[in-house]
């Protein structure tokens, strides 16, 4: 078909005219080949302009356009919706840049003239290799997977189930609640954290539209974006979840004891268990590394004395697939292992202690009621509280876990509060940037704690005492301090899970260098993954308090509810496409691709590359290693680019 | 087998007690350390000057020394030796540029690019004997006495050279395990002795010194068990003017690690040289009855 | 005769480096008007057969821009890039160029004045270079 | 207790030389004194290895010249193995001693070390001592 172009050159008012000599520009278009029309207008982008070209567009019978105005990260839309309502296809369009980079960065009005020639013979050379594309959509499940019983994952199942959107909460552990559900108070406003988290884990319990899958974990995905297919193991509790009534009497029952997790190896459970009393779902679990009916075939003294006969050593995992059209990681974090800086005492010397077992031993339902106590049991008479154990540090986790300043104060304010001690607060930069938190800084500052500029180098024992003496530089009086205590509180880094590579993997999604997961856009787009219909939320993503990880798993939520609500994705057209006739089938695009979109398969008998459409992002990479040519990309064929380029080289 | 062996200075006369104990109980192991031909001074520390190649031209001589012998590896007693042998290998190996220089300034000298490995006595105690061969050959388990293992800098830092977990090693702990004695675990036990400060600085090594044996004291060791001979002056020679500075320190036995392992492998004891020893063991041994 | 004007071509990709650019036009600052820019939707799109073509026509350097590694749209884009730009360096190489004339660089969205420097340096490095050996009229 | 600071001596020669010999990054240091409290010989330092630093980052020659802290420094290592930074402040501890020595300007003199202490001193002690201590 004959190439009817049409070019039309915006002044901008006097953005583009101001330089650049629109006359001349628009006059040297009119000589370029298959131009059959060439105007310029003061705003093309106004309503006037646009109706110019879609007139001229059904008048002239115009089968391409050129705009050469602004960036076509402006206005490279307006002006395709603008072909399209004229009845043109949006991909028969190609947009010139004459203002960002040719009129505004250049000053010499007859060099910035000859480049806006350049860059309006580029397009009208590229548009005329344009074909139409086809705007291809696909519908979205609704049902929706979270991954992670945290906050984080707590809060984005409710607002989706709230919306009435039926939501799979998959968690690893016998109980929901996380990390959060651990800790005591929550800074700046010591709100008790049980307190606030319960009533949302009762939520999640009852509500309608959660399907809560506790006790699992998520095996395999497939798919993609509207239609993922996920396989979940559901790890056999030995206790049967429907008769359960949470009773506790085969806790009570079972001989054997081990350290307990949720109470950070402060107090002993048993092989058989309710991690702590507001579980939910609130049953019983065996662990069965633990019992020893699993070892020796004997015992069996829960399923003896359990009145609803619940418990059933016979149970199995269980594979259970889920159709969901969007998933929300929340998956968390692990905290930094202290023994790993072995100066810091931690595992060595009796009374250091971490920042979560000191959390558990001043919540009022911990082992020892809510009393700080040494091993002893005695009160201390004086702490040390030791500020970015394993971050900000090269040697471990460069990061800042942005929360360690915060709940260091706060174990301060607790201190003084529950105690008679002195108290001292080791810190390299005092972190307060959230709400209210330099206004606690400042009130805990008032209740008498002796803050001290610099990071811990080590922590040693007297053998005669057993105090505890802890070697920092008062950087602001430039003295070397030791200070003796009779107890430590370190402030580990919070990193990443150690098992982020694999959950990547899982979910086709990356990690950062840090370990994190990796956001689409760190600042705008902070809850997006780089595959469409994956979010995250929360810890997995960064180190972050309550608040941001809430308002995380909101935003994560939102993102969700945006795609079940449109209801359809709309697929990207500008993506590779296979010539079979001169594919080699060699599989190189498989390679190469990040998104595993392109597959080597087998199509009458000859193998060849298949491009799947909603896994295709358009990046290209597969064009480039396709050693024969047969891939390319639509809308960035090689003609299209080379037409370009030799334009743009041409004198 | 045969181990090709750098002595350095120092083992040759005063810490002969630390030669001589460490070559019969590799022997009686059946290890001959073979002390290889030509060998000069490492020059004691390394160079940190990133300018500075001329002092690195001894230590990497005697690794060619070791490479002519056609010996893939060296062992090292002296702590100090061991780090700068290590280092100017580690060089030799990773810095294209500046092997590229030294070897050219050498040109009499085969070029050398690092291949030989530099190991520690501990080292091959651990990796090539095993402390499980070690105890199945005790003669004289080393029952009863509470050791304060120490370690110094130089085994340890920087990172790269480190024959153990850089802040909490514990080689020398398993070794005096293996011989029967009980290592206690005391928090100075990779502090800096003072080092050469005892030369320009005297009262500052001699305080280090004394941070370290007090600490030794209070964790109630009974001898202190040393792997460098530059630690043994500062641990050992100088507890003499430490008791007249602290009147509450009554001393402590020190031993190198060679004459507990020669001791426990029934060794005659005359091998040990005690009397090289700034403090002598023998009174406390006796006591045990290992003597 | 009138100063040598270089011809260079950039390949920009649309996330990271074109819009550096777009934002070093709406920051006026101003740099040389020697560069053409193509836009490509990532680094790792570029084909060495883009940038021969550049050469032959008579392109006195290219440029191969996209994001900075850890900024990439499509996750690592710039990571492929890199596998094809060493193979068309030597390729290049080869075809008796001087190095110079084919640079490599990573400029984000927010690095506008960085865009505007690569070219500031790559338009005086062309200068003193010459015009490329390819270039039609400089051939006998 | 007032020191001048000017923008001649931040980017002076002298930061530069310390760079040069060291090859280590004195920027990148964030006044953490984590150097300082672990080091085993900073009872007795005038002023603490991370004043050092600071000193060195602002271009103030004489007041590192002033202080004893350089030569006091054993090369332990301690503070380099532990620097959250990543920096080595051994070689800039070495490099600041070399900017002395190099001017043939020894901390110590062999001729005042009486015979007795020399018959004493092992070897290995005097070796190490003259290298980190002489030019």
């Amino acid at each position: 078909m004959d190439r009817r172009i049409g070019v039309y050159i915006c002044h901008c008012g006097l953005n583009i005219a101001g330089t650049v000599d629109v006359a001349e520009v628009v006059r040297y278009a009119g000589t370029l080949d298959s131009v059959v029309i060439f105007r310029d207008y003061r705003y093309l982008c106004s309503d006037i302009g646009q109706e110019l070209i879609k007139k001229d567009i059904k008048e002239l019978g115009l089968n391409r356009v050129v705009v050469a105005a602004c960036s076509p990260r402006m206005h490279e839309l307006t002006f395709r919706n603008a072909c399209q309502d004229a009845g043109l296809n949006p991909y028969l369009y190609e947009h010139a840049n004459i203002r960002e980079q040719c009129s505004w960065p250049h000053t010499d009005r007859e060099l910035a003239t000859d480049k806006a020639k350049a860059l309006v013979r580029a397009a009208v050379r590229r548009v005329y290799y344009h074909e139409p594309l086809e705007v291809k959509e696909a519908p979205v499940n609704p049902n929706v997977l979270v991954v992670g019983g945290g906050i984080a994952g707590i809060q984005a199942a409710l607002d989706i189930a709230n919306g009435e959107h039926k939501v799979y909460l998959v968690e690893r552990e016998p109980s929901i609640g996380g990390h959060m559900i651990q800790l005591d108070r929550t800074f700046p406003t010591l709100d008790c954290s049980e307190c606030i988290l319960t009533p949302k884990m009762t939520e999640v319990a009852q509500h309608p539209f959660i399907n809560l899958l506790a006790y699992s974990e998520v095996e395999e995905v497939s798919g993609f974006v509207g239609k993922f297919k996920v396989k979940v193991r559901k790890k056999a509790r030995f206790v049967d979840e429907s008769k359960c009534t949470g009773c506790g009497v085969c806790e009570q029952k079972c001989p054997w004891k081990t350290d307990s997790e949720f109470e950070a190896g402060l107090a002993k459970r048993k092989a058989i268990y309710i991690p702590f009393p507001q579980a939910v779902p609130n049953v019983a679990t065996i662990d069965k590394k633990l019992c020893v009916y699993f070892k020796t075939g004997k015992c069996r003294a829960c399923e003896r004395f359990c009145e609803e006969r619940a418990v059933d050593f016979s149970q199995v995992d269980q594979t259970i697939e889920v159709e969901v059209g969007s998933i929300i990681i929340a998956t968390g974090y692990d905290i930094f292992d202290s023994r790993l800086m072995p100066q810091y005492g931690y595992g060595r010397y009796d009374n250091i202690l971490t920042g979560l077992e000191f959390e558990r031993m001043t919540s009022a339902g911990g082992p020892t009621g809510g009393r700080v106590l040494l091993k002893n049991g005695k009160e201390p008479e004086s702490v040390a509280i030791v500020h970015c154990v394993g971050s900000r540090d090269k040697n471990y986790h460069e990061y800042c876990s942005r929360v360690c300043c915060m709940y260091g104060l706060k174990y301060a304010h607790l201190l003084r509060e529950l105690t008679k001690a002195e108290v001292y607060e080791m810190y390299i930069d005092m972190r307060s940037f959230g709400e209210g938190y330099e206004e606690f800084y400042e009130r805990v500052s008032r209740e008498g704690v002796n803050f001290i500029r610099g990071k811990v180098a080590e922590i040693a024992a007297d053998p005669v005492d057993g105090k505890l003496i802890v070697s920092c530089t008062d950087t602001v009086i430039g003295k070397v301090l030791r200070v003796c205590v009779d107890m430590v509180i370190l402030c580990p880094a919070l990193k990443a899970r150690s098992d982020t590579e694999q959950v990547a993997k899982t979910f086709a999604i990356n990690q950062r260098a840090d370990g994190f997961f990796l956001e689409r856009h760190v600042k705008l787009d902070p809850v997006a993954t780089p595959t469409d219909g994956i979010f995250i939320a929360g810890c997995c993503e960064g180190p972050k308090d309550i608040p941001d990880t809430v308002a995380q798993a909101s935003a994560a939520a939102s993102k969700v509810l945006s795609l079940i609500s449109k209801g359809r994705i709309t697929l990207e057209s500008a993506i590779a496409t296979v010539d079979e006739t001169r594919c080699l089938g060699c599989g190189r695009c498989e390679e190469t691709c990040t998104f595993h979109a392109p597959k080597v398969v087998a199509k009458n008998g000859v193998m060849v590359s298949e491009i799947n459409e909603t896994l295709c992002k358009g990046c290209g990479t597969c064009a480039v290693v396709c050693p024969s040519g047969a891939m390319s990309i639509r809308h960035f064929t090689r003609q299209q680019v080379t037409s370009m380029v030799e334009a743009l080289t041409e004198a | 087998m045969e181990l090709s062996y750098y002595p350095g200075c120092t083992l040759k006369t005063r810490a002969k007690n630390f030669e001589d104990s460490a070559i019969a109980s590799m022997a009686a192991l059946g290890i001959n350390l073979k002390e290889f031909p030509r060998w000069n001074c490492c020059g004691a520390v390394y160079s940190l000057a990133d300018d500075d190649l001329i002092h690195q031209l001894a230590p990497v001589r005697d690794l060619i020394r070791v490479k002519e012998q056609g010996q893939g590896k060296v062992v090292v007693l002296c702590s100090l030796c061991f780090n700068t042998l290590k280092r100017a290998n580690l060089l030799m190996r990773n810095d294209a540029e500046k092997r590229g220089t030294l070897n050219s300034f050498m040109d009499e000298e085969v070029d050398y690019n690092g291949e030989v490995e530099v190991v520690h006595l501990l080292e091959v105690l651990r990796d090539d004997i095993g402390w499980k061969t070690i105890s199945d050959r005790l003669k004289v388990p080393l029952k009863h006495l509470k050791l304060a293992p120490y370690y110094g800098c130089t085994l340890l830092r920087p990172q790269e050279v480190a024959i153990d977990q850089v802040e909490r090693p514990t080689i020398l702990h398993q070794l005096l395990q293996a011989l029967g004695a009980e290592p206690i675990d005391f928090p100075f036990a990779a502090k800096c002795c003072g080092s050469f400060q005892v030369v320009g600085n005297r009262e500052v090594a001699l305080e280090s010194a004394w941070n370290i044996l007090s600490s030794v004291v209070s964790w109630q060791a009974e001898a202190l068990v040393l792997s460098c001979p530059l630690c043994d002056f500062n641990l050992a020679g100088k507890q003499e003017e430490l008791k007249q500075k602290y009147r509450e320190f009554k001393g402590i036995p020190t031993l190198y690690f060679t004459q507990l392992l020669a001791l426990a492998l029934g060794l005659d004891s005359k091998i040990c040289r005690f009397e090289l020893n700034y403090q002598d063991p023998q009174p406390l041994l006796e006591s045990k009855g290992l003597l | 005769m009138a100063e040598f004007e270089p011809k260079i071509i950039a390949f920009a990709c649309n996330w990271c480096t074109y819009a550096a650019a777009d934002l070093a036009g709406t920051s006026r600052i101003h740099y040389p008007h020697n560069v053409r820019v193509v836009r490509v939707m990532c680094s790792g799109m570029v084909d060495p057969s883009y940038v021969l073509r550049a050469f032959e026509k008579g392109a006195d350097g290219v440029i191969v821009a996209g994001c900075h590694h850890v900024d990439c749209h499509y996750i690592d884009g710039p990571v492929k890039c890199d596998a094809m730009f060493a193979r068309l360096k030597r390729l290049v190489h080869t075809l008796g160029l001087e190095d110079e004339r084919l640079r490599r660089e990573l400029i984000s969205t927010s690095e506008g004045v960085i865009f505007a420097r690569v070219i500031q340096e790559m338009v005086e490095l062309l200068k003193k270079l010459g015009p490329s050996p390819f270039r039609i009229e400089t051939r006998v | 207790m007032r020191v001048e600071v000017s923008s001649e001596k931040i980017s002076g020669d002298f930061a530069k030389k310390v760079k040069e010999i060291s090859r280590e990054d004195i920027l990148l240091c964030y006044q953490c004194g984590m150097c300082s409290a672990g080091c085993p010989i900073a009872f007795a330092m005038d002023l603490l290895p991370n004043q050092i630093i600071q000193l060195v980052q602002l271009g103030l020659e004489e007041d590192i010249a002033k202080s004893r802290t350089i030569w006091l420094c054993a090369s332990c290592l301690t503070c380099s193995v532990r620097c959250p930074r990543g920096l080595d402040l051994a070689k800039v501890m070495e490099a600041l001693r070399l900017i002395s020595l190099r001017k043939n300007i020894d901390y110590i003199r062999l001729a005042e070390i009486s015979h007795d202490a020399l018959a004493e001193l092992p070897q290995i002690v005097l070796v190490s001592s003259f290298r980190k201590h002489t030019a």
